[in-house]
């Protein structure tokens, strides 16, 4: 199963392990783990009382899987990688904790790595998630980044 | 055969429902006719018009407002997604 | 301790967990696996004898340490990036093994990424490593990638 | 003050030694110059000359040819890395 939408935490070490476990031909793994900020509210609010004291995750169920599995079959059939595997955490979560997980094994180290950023840029902006946070000031959903349009519209090609 | 319309996250909580069931009016054959059409309720629907960048999905792929809707579909309206 | 060169394996998990523990202002962390391919040899024969069954690791001791420490300094010059830790194993290996480790911890993505990715390209041609693969055909040195030479100038600007 | 040179990997291998001290010869005072004069023993030693793409390092940083020598320093000779 290389998609999982979850509650429970993951173990990295794990699943990069799992990757490559008994296929010799892969030489790369490159991975990608995503974390709750605490320091700085991701709505973008500069003033003081802007801390994240917690994050809850909203998700569309039956569309999230779908959208990305479409995304790593998007990788797939972009790069000659091996193995992926995409986890994402729903409900609660505090500072610290991790959110994601984007693993991409490959023979070689240029296409692990392209893939993984594509599948993560691709999640940010084509994934039916959201973020509520709770700061001392009250809750607020997240406003998306611009810049994430910005780097999904980086691996555009011309058949898209 | 009625459409599926559903809500999420500050879009939700600014109409105050997830979801609701609806027989597809008449004239009504996009996403963006469907959005005008829930919007002149008025007040909440307004957030539907006001939403910045509101995007939409039809059966559970995200597709322009120009997207064709026909009785059957499940069709979701959200703000951009900001997980990862 | 950033950078280390050992015999031992490690815990890609527990390694990445690190970098971000205890420091919440870290949003994401991009991290590298290379292992041990067995499918075809590194030295480029393709002929039928070509079956890595194991390799051995060679390098500079004493410059091994102070090249990665500066290929890892230019990456913090380069990026805002919060935390690094290079890990590259020496002396016999198998096929499956692990051989090097990068990871990158940041506030955002894009910087963990690239940050992972260059260290990735500046290690494979300026840090002093040899592999020397054991084959059903006798020991040989593996060669340099010419693509390496290129992943690596990718990163060249006009202040190098 | 000697030179103390040093050599890896398939150079190593095809030298038969990993180090060697030198009293640094009149005139030789880059990599090249160093190189080459090391070369000229003959057999085994003009793998110096013939290792495809030869790297130096002096005093444990990676130079080229043309880089100074002095004595007392530490001059290495090595095929390209392929670590990672």
């Amino acid at each position: 199963m290389s998609v999982s939408v979850q509650q429970a935490d993951f173990d990295a070490g794990a699943e990069i392990a799992a990757l490559a476990a008994g296929r010799d031909e892969v030489g790369a793994v490159a991975s990608f783990v995503g974390l709750v900020r605490a320091d700085k509210s991701a709505a973008g609010v500069g003033a003081g009382d802007s801390a994240v004291q917690a994050m809850t995750l909203e998700h569309y169920p039956g569309m999230t899987e779908k959208a990305l599995t479409a995304i790593v079959d998007e990788a797939r059939g972009r790069w000659d990688i091996y193995g992926v595997r995409v986890i994402h955490r729903i409900g609660r979560l505090l500072p610290g904790d991790r959110i994601v997980f984007v693993a991409v094994a490959s023979a070689h180290r240029g296409e692990a790595f392209a893939a993984c950023e594509f599948i993560m840029d691709y999640l940010k902006t084509r994934a039916p998630f959201w973020k509520k946070e709770e700061t001392p000031a009250g809750g607020r959903w997240v406003d998306a980044r611009e810049g994430d349009d910005h780097a999904a519209g980086r691996w555009a090609t011309d058949g898209d | 055969m009625n459409v599926r319309i559903l809500f999420f996250a500050g879009l939700r909580e600014a109409l105050g429902t997830g979801s609701e069931s609806l027989a597809l009016p008449a004239g009504i054959a996009t996403v963006g006719a469907l959005r005008d059409h829930l919007a002149a309720r008025g007040e909440p629907w307004t957030a539907l018009a006001t939403t910045k960048n509101l995007r939409a999905a039809v059966n559970q792929q995200m597709l322009g407002l120009d997207a064709a809707v026909k009785a059957g579909d499940e069709v979701a309206f959200f703000p951009p997604v900001t997980g990862g």
